[in-house]
This record gives C-alpha cells, structure tokens and sequence, in this order.
C-alpha cells in the first residue's frame, strides 16, 4: 500500500513526550507529518475510551506516549497510566482490536531525536498493515442492514 | 418524502438575539419556499429542532402564528443539543419538525379579559398567544401580563417588555426574585404569586395562563383559586421529556393522556385529573 | 435451611434488621428475591443448587436500603460482592448483616465483615473449566479471528442492560451510558455500540468483577460476555499476582507497583 | 367469513420453504443460538427450531427493527444534504414459524404506529413482509394469551396460518389474506382441499388466568395502591421485558455523526429505564422503579385499550421467561385483580 498516508493520532502527555516533540521541531529534525498530537496534562489522564473514539473517527494508527517512570510531573500518572494500559492493551486483543496499531512509548523532554525516530517507525509500520477498515466497517450500521445487504 | 414523519425541514437561521445568559431567541426562515407557504401553526403548538449529528430538543414556537414567514424560539443551553443550538451562527442550517400538540383556545377567549403570569424561561410559549392575543387585541377586554424572574439580567424579550409596557391598553407587571434587582429596577421586587396576589387581577370573566418552574406554579394555583379563579379557566402548558412528538416513542404518556398529542396545553381541571407523574 | 429460616424469623422478631434478601420459590422452577419483611415471610426462604442469582445486586438499591438494615443470605460469590461492595463503601456493618451460606450450605453467621473477609480468603477465584477452555480457544485464535467471534457473538445484543442490571458492582446511579455530553457510548444497539458497551464494562468491571457469572445469568440472549470479565481476572492474576475483594487493601486498578511488568512500552 | 382451508403433507413443507427462498425472499425464522431461540435470516429448513413453544425475543424486529436509520445527512461547503429512508432496500421477507401470540403482536403495534400519525417507516416495512404463523400445539405456566383475547389457533395478523394434526401428522393450511394467496399461488401443487377438520384438538391447553375485564377496572382504581411497592421490588431496571415484547413499540431518537456524515436513528427505549422521563433539570416524574413498573402494566392493560381500543399485550409470557429477576407480569395481573379495591 504506497500510496496509503495513514492517520495517526499520538496522545501525549504535556511535560516529557510534548516537551520532546517540541524540542524535535527546534533541533530542526524532520520527522512524517502523519501524526496528529494531542496533547495530555499527564498520561493518567489519557482515557481508554479516547482511543477507541480515536479508531471511531478514522485513526489508522494510535501513539499514547508519556514520562519514563519516576519522571512524572505527578509522581505517579505514568505508574498508574502503565497498569490501565497493560488491561486495555489485553483487552484489546481479546476482542481482536489490532494492537499492532497502537504504540506505547516513555519519550522524556531531551529525546527529541528518539519522538522522531519512534513517529518514523510508526508511520512505517502502519503504512505495512494499511488502512483500519474493520473498525470503521463495523461503526454504525445496523445490524439488519448488516444481515440483509452485508 | 411526505411518508416519513421524522424528516425535518431544513431551516437557516435569519437572527440570533441574546436575550439573557444562556438564552438566545432564533428567527428561523424554510430554506425551500412551498415549505414556507404552506407551513401554519396555532398559538401553544411546539416543535422538534434538531442539529445534525447532535440531536433533537422539544421547544414551542415562541413567535405569533398571525405572524407569517418566519418562526422563532428561544432556549436556554442546558442540555446537549440546547449547547450545540447556541454554538450555531447567524446562517447556519438546523431542522425543525413540527407543529406538533394542541393549541391555547384564543378563539374561544374572545370577549374576555386574560391575565398572564409567566415565570423566567417560560415566557416564549406565552409570548406567542400574547402577541396572538394583542394582534387582534379588539376582541379582549383587559391584558395583564405579569412576568417574573430570578434577576433582571435574566428577564427575556426585554425589548418586547418595553413595548408591552409603553401600550395603554395592556397592564404590564414585571417583577425580579428579593436580590435579583439592579440599583435603577423600577419593577416590582418578589416571587411571582406573591406579586400575583399583591396585583390582585378580577378573575370575572378573565382567563388565567400560568407557565414557569413547578414551583412557581405550584404556588401561583392557590392564589388563582383564592382571587376566584376557575380550574376551567386556568390554562397552563406541561413540559415533559419528548421524542417524536407525535403519540408514538411512548415518553411523554401521563396517565390516559399524551402530552404531545393532548397537550401541552391544558386546563388545571385536566391537570387534577391527571396522577401525579409530570 | 431450616436454621436460616429460625434465624431470619429471630431478626426480623426482634427487628435487629428490617429486611431480610434471601431467596424463595419462582416460577417456571426457577428461584427469585425474597425480600422477608415480616417474621412471617421467613418461612418462605429457601436455598438449594438452582440459587445462584447474585443478592448483593439489591442491597445498594435506594429502595432496600431505605428500609433499614438489612441482612442477606450469602454465597460465596455474594459474599465476595459484599466485601468488593463494602472497600468501596457501598454497604457497611451498620447497615447489613452477613447470613453466611458456606459451600457445604451450611448456615454460618458473621458478626462483621472483617469476619466475613476471612471466610472469603480462605477460597481462590477459580474460572471455571469448560471457561477456561474456551478463553484458551480465542487466545489460539488471530486477532481477525478473535474481532469476527465477538463481532458475531455481540450482534444480537438489544442494549437491554440486564447484565448491568443484575450485577452488583454496577450500582452506579447514574451509568457512564446515561450521559450524553459526550455520549461515550452509542446508545442504539449496532455493532458498534455493542461492542463499545461490552468493552466498556469489561474496562469498568476490571479488578472489581468477583466472577459470580450474574451478567451471563441475566442476558435473554445468553451472549457469552461474562468470558470478557473472566479474561481480565486472569489476566489481573498473570500481570498483578491475582486478585481478592479487601475491605482495606488498595483497589487493584487505582494504584500502582513501580515494578510492574509489561513488553510492550518502548 | 369462510376461511380457505387446506392441507400440506408434513414432507411438503421443506419444499414450500425451498420455493420461496428461490422466489428471492429473505426468510426469517426461529434459529436456535446459544441455547437461546431468536428470529434469524436463514435459508436451511433444517436449522428452524420448530418445536419450540415461543422464541425467546417476539418477531416485532422485522418491522420494528431495534436500530434503524431515520435518515441520513453530510455536510459539505454549500450547506447539509438529508437523504430520508429509502424503503427501496427493504427486501421482501417471510416470516416464518412465528406463534399467534406474535401476530397478534404485530397489530398492537401497528395500532400505535398508525394513531392519527401514520409511521410510513413501519408501514413499508410491514408491507414487505409474508407472515406464516404456526398454531401452538404446546404451551406452558407463562403462556396466557387466553387471557388477553387470543388463543393458540388465533389467525389474526396472520396470511398463512399452519397447524399440526397431531405430533407427526400433516398442517391445516387457512389461507387469510391476499398475501397468504400470494403464496399459496406460487406452490398451489403442495396445498390439498382440506375436509372437515376440527383444528381445536390440536391446539394447546392454555387456561384462562385473570379476567380482564375485572382487571381493568380494578386498574382505574388501583394507581395509588401501596402493591405497586411490593410488585416491584424485586425488578432491577433493565429493559429485557420491553425488548423481547411483540406489543412495546417504545422508541428513543439519537443522532451520531462521524466527521461530516451522520445519521439520525430510531432504537428501542423502555420505561423501565430512569433516563426515559428524566428532564434536563433533573426533575424526573417517575423516580422510583415501582413507578415504572407501574407505567408498564397500566399503559397495556389501561391507558392502551383507552385511547387505541386495543391491549398492549398478547399474553406470550415472554417478559417473565426472561426477566433476570423473576417478576413474572401474569403474578401481578392476578394480584391487581384479585385486589378489593
């Protein structure tokens, strides 16, 4: 799929990850425009069902990234993001949503280089599996249409 | 597509006013014209207005039906579609279903006096049958408005109020809720049935039209019957959660009655016999 | 359970409690709620294999609760719900009393609930077999494979919520799909509000569900959704060292080790 | 009026299903699914449950789907296009192996749905569809469409009504409407004069349970009873009762939009739920579940046969098969009627 420009949608939390991707632009280091940023007060407060919503809207791919442990603004958001995200991510696959297309990545506010490289591959690898279509073929159809026409 | 009863006309909205915080009057015009012409309503009837993608939300036609080529109504922005209604700009297109219920008897009303007592955002359904009224004011014997609200910044159609009052054969009473005045207010200051039983209208041969918060009514009925008032000539409308608006999605059913089909308007004698449940 | 009937009588005699949740006689051959108000009614109390309806769904019910204190008749499963119910201050000693109904079926009563979490401990939540066989069939299966069997397996959803319904950790009074700004969830039942809710429940239900199959129990279509939350408590057991209702530890899913361990975080 | 009766060897009716289904019909017919017998498209005559009493959710799906789309819009620069419902991509369905008790279902609602206001979605629906009912030659404790009017051989709502002669035996065909005809014209090879046949014998037992009349007048007289309390304390507010009912037609409207398109949908609703009257303010007239259950009983047994001269139920004990709480609606019916008011 060459020509496919996936979406992706990277939620981030506003002191390291944000503060990286920041310090990406200033150091001048290009990196693929596919990402959309969002930006988060701290990983904690990135909600489960965003994620989804994102795949709802036409996400391809979901980038959540935040403070390394120890590092958080709030002591503990990223503690607590880590536990949330280790239930989500296996619920996730339970269910057959494609966790290949959501990443999860600590990016500290000096790693601006390492934002960059972790977006290049992203966008990469999600431009491998193409486009999410299952997601958005299930999104609101009836199920008698769905019975009746397929 | 005349066979489905939920489609609604597509409607571009000609003025948005700001009446009070949070409430905003729309005039609204049918984008296709046979629409238009062909479209009347009677005083007390309500609508479905409807943003795209976001909702529906049951309002009554605040403006006059003796006034042709437009419709108006006015909100307040509580819910999710009332916040999306109030995000929208001069221009801009919303649905409108309708005209749904039954109506107030003004014919009826004819040679009569009407007393309106009207409570923060329930003046628009009263609006509409006092412009109704005043529009063929010949046929009535004494108007007496009295409108009340939490503060002054809150009462809607301030410049309408002003036209009511300028009128000699109209008696305007507005009143504000104790602290709800502003230092130049030369209202009445007061809950509503206490200005009610202050003003003390005749209720000879006079029709009363109560809308406003429950407990405004609740405690404005018992002034009604004090000063006289029958239960047959005291209308009110009943605001209830609706959907379809025409006797189907089964919400709005009180009892026997359906207040979307046989109401909203009713008399306090049809309310007593309904149970309890609005 | 003749010495559960003579003990309800004695409190609803001696009004220490004002209701007694137990279970009595149906129909169809099925068993329902008892709620003994009356000494007399305590003759109507029954327990045997067919009652495994969850009680601990009522007693944070706004119209039990405002009949006084209550006490209930108490399975293992019901015994577990009270102690999550009671960690998260839904019910507390003043306000119920534990008839407890050991596996054996014996009649064991509890004076606190401190008493009744060590009866509980002494047991692990166990999935049952032929569940534990089905979750390792979808873990054999591709990610496709898993999507389709829970795309067909949720399509006859109706949206009923009797699973949301008859759980007692779902007690919340106003339920996350009951708002609409925003409306997280939709609200009609297509395949994709299906599966949002269910996803969602499994998400709401994690380190919380005690695993008393009610939601399975409850659904007129018997969609398999109680699997959802039997793979999170394996789950929480393989990545968190399990998981029992505490009526003082932290909840599983509001806090936090350093160690944690995951593979998947770059 | 003389129904056209005839009869259908038992080894006749798989081929009467393999015409319609080359005649492109889309059949829908009990299919059995996780222990469970629901309405499902099907086209294997093998795969129908046909001996079970009653499908665990009613037939109203085929015209009353439980999500269905209004309409559709998009916006774009110059302003927002609705498209409305296009009945044109509703194929022609039949109802296969639904009990009378459904089709008599289907005219309660249609009797909500065509007050004053006429639902031109529903109709087009219904007009779609073939209903071949099938008598009740079994019952059980739930059943009590006696009690409502119907019985087990009832041909109302029905074009083709089948039924048994004995376990193993061939069907009573009554052919009733101008669509049973339809039918009966394409496959008139299977269908034999019928003699005189005395159809009752081969129905069910189903006993009278509650007098209706008596019913509804205790009902005016009965809203303010403290009963309602006790009748409904065990119901835990779900909305099974009124999903897998033939006679509820409530509704709930909610529009969804994704990026510039969206549609507007009718779905299924309940009383039973808080947030079917709950206002804005906060302020909600039925705040308590015994009100709502209330709400139920009146509404079908008072308010419905008031205002539309028809009962809101059709007696197939469906709601207190399924009820996760066990409140069983023909306990109550029997209580209020036994009630000295």
């Amino acid at each position: 799929m060459a020509d496919f420009e996936p979406k992706i949608v990277a939620f981030v939390c506003n002191w390291c990850t944000y503060a990286g991707a920041d310090l990406t632009g200033t150091s001048r280091i290009k990196y693929a425009s596919n990402v959309r940023i969002i930006r988060f007060p701290c990983t904690g407060r990135i909600d489960y069902m965003l994620l989804l919503k994102a795949f709802d809207e036409g996400a391809d791919g979901i980038m959540v990234s935040g403070c390394h442990p120890n590092d958080c603004h709030y002591t503990s958001g990223n503690f607590h993001a880590r536990r949330r995200w280790i239930m989500f991510r296996s619920l996730c696959d339970f269910m057959g949503i494609d966790i290949r297309r959501i990443i999860f990545s600590w990016v500290s506010a000096a790693e601006g280089a390492r934002w960059a490289d972790i977006v290049n591959t992203t966008v990469a690898s999600i431009r491998e599996l193409g486009p999410y279509d299952e997601y958005r073929k299930i999104a609101a159809k009836p199920i008698m249409e769905v019975e009746n026409h397929g | 597509m005349t066979d489905n009863l939920y489609m609604p006309y597509l409607m571009r909205i000609e003025k948005v006013t700001f009446e009070a915080p949070g409430v905003k009057t729309f005039m609204l015009k049918f984008i296709n014209e046979e629409d238009q012409d062909k479209f009347t309503f009677r005083a007390g009837q309500f609508g479905e207005y409807s943003v795209f993608g976001v909702g529906e939300s049951t309002f009554c036609i605040a403006s006059s039906p003796t006034r042709k080529g437009y419709i108006e109504c006015t909100f307040r922005q509580t819910g999710k579609v009332t916040n999306a209604l109030s995000n929208c700009e001069e221009g801009s297109v919303v649905g409108f279903r309708g005209p749904y219920g039954n109506t107030f008897p003004v014919d009826e009303w004819k040679g009569k006096s009407l007393l309106f007592i009207a409570g923060g955002i329930a003046l628009p359904p009263m609006r509409c049958v006092i412009w109704n009224a005043l529009d063929m004011r010949e046929n009535f014997k004494d108007v007496t408005i009295i409108y009340g609200a939490r503060s002054v910044k809150d009462l809607v159609y301030k410049h309408e109020l002003e036209d009511w009052r300028r009128r000699k054969d109209v008696k305007l009473i507005t009143t504000v809720d104790p602290g709800g005045e502003s230092p130049d207010w030369k209202g009445e200051i007061g809950f509503v049935p206490t200005i009610v039983e202050k003003a003390a209208p005749s209720s000879v041969n006079t029709i009363a039209i109560v809308c406003g918060p429950p407990v405004m009514i609740k405690y404005t009925f018992p002034v009604l019957a004090k000063l006289g008032f029958l239960n047959e000539n005291i209308f009110t409308t009943l605001e209830n959660r609706m959907k379809c608006g025409f006797g189907k999605c089964g919400r709005c059913n009180v009892g026997k009655v359906y207040v979307c089909k046989d109401g909203p308007v009713f008399t306090l004698a049809q309310l007593k016999e309904l149970p309890d449940e609005y | 359970m003749d010495d559960l009937r003579k003990r309800a009588k004695e409190l609803l005699e001696t009004s220490a409690v004002k209701v007694v949740i137990g279970y009595e006689d149906g129909s169809g051959g099925k068993t329902r709620t008892l709620f003994a108000e009356k000494p007399e009614d305590a003759a109507r109390l029954i327990f045997d294999s067919r009652c495994v309806m969850n009680l601990a769904a009522y007693v944070t019910k706004r119209e039990i609760k405002e009949k006084g204190r209550m006490a209930i008749a108490a399975t293992l499963p019901v015994m577990r719900s009270i102690i999550q119910l009671a960690s998260e201050f839904q019910v507390s000693n003043d306000n119920l009393l534990v008839l407890g109904i050991t596996p054996e079926s014996k009649l064991l009563e509890f004076t606190d609930l401190s008493e009744v979490e060590k009866f509980v401990h002494q047991y692990q939540i166990e999935i049952e077999a032929r569940n534990k066989e089905m979750l390792e069939k979808l873990e054999k299966m591709t990610p496709a494979g898993r999507w389709k069997f829970w795309t067909d397996e949720l399509s006859p959803c109706i949206k009923c919520y009797a699973c949301r319904a008859a759980c007692p950790m779902c007690y919340c009074s106003r339920c996350t799909v009951d708002f609409n700004q925003p409306q997280w969830i939709p609200v009609p039942s297509h395949q994709l509000g299906n599966l949002e809710w269910h996803f969602m429940r499994a998400v709401h239900l994690t380190g919380r569900c005690i695993d008393c199959n009610a939601c399975f129990n409850a659904c007129p279509l018997a969609i398999p959704l109680n699997l959802l939350t039997k793979k999170m408590i394996e789950d929480v057991k393989a990545n968190f060292g399990g998981y029992q209702p505490t009526l003082t530890g932290e909840h599983l899913m509001s806090t936090y080790k350093p160690d944690d361990k995951e593979n998947f975080i770059q | 009026m003389n129904i056209d009766k005839h009869i259908i060897r038992k080894d006749s009716l798989e081929k009467l299903f393999d015409i319609l289904r080359q005649n492109s019909k889309t059949i829908y017919a009990p299919v059995s699914r996780n222990s469970k017998v629901i309405f499902r498209k099907t086209d294997n005559f093998a795969e129908i449950a046909a001996g079970c009493i009653q499908t665990d959710i009613s037939s109203k799906e085929i015209a009353f789907p439980r999500t269905e789309r209004l309409l559709d819009y998009s916006r774009s620069a110059d302003g927002i296009s609705v498209k409305g419902f296009d009945s044109g991509d509703i194929p022609e369905i039949v109802l296969w192996g639904v009990r009378p008790c459904d089709t008599v279902g289907i005219g309660e609602l249609s009797a909500i749905f065509n007050w004053d206001y006429k639902d031109g979605i529903y109709n087009n629906r219904l007009s779609k569809v073939t209903v071949l009912g099938f008598s009740c030659s079994k019952a059980d404790e739930y059943c009590f469409c006696t009690s409502v009017g119907g019985n087990p051989g009832n041909t109302a709502g029905s074009d083709i009504l089948f039924t048994r002669l004995g376990d193993n035996g061939d069907f009573l065909a009554e052919v009733l409407t101008e669509k049973g005809i339809a039918v009966f014209a394409l496959a008139t090879g299977f269908f034999e004069k019928a003699g005189e046949i005395k159809k009752e014998e081969f129905l069910a037992e189903v006993p009278v349970r509650f007098n209706l009349e008596v019913l509804s007048n205790n009902l005016e007289k009965f809203f303010e009873s403290g009963q309602w309390v006790d009748l409904s304390l065990k119901c835990l507010g779900c909305g099974v009762c009124a999903y897998v009912c033939p006679a509820c037609a409530c509704f709930d409207i909610q529009d969804e939009a994704h990026g510039r398109k969206g549609s507007r949908f009718r779905c299924w609703d309940s009383c039973a739920f808080s947030l079917f009257t709950l206002h804005t303010s906060g302020h909600n007239p039925r705040d308590v579940q015994s009100q709502r259950w209330r709400q139920r009983i009146m509404h079908k047994f008072s308010y419905m046969p008031d205002r539309l001269s028809v009962y809101g139920c059709t007696g197939c004990g469906r709601c207190s098969r399924a009820c996760p709480a066990d409140m069983n609606i023909l306990e109550s019916l029997i209580s209020i009627q036994e009630a000295n008011v």
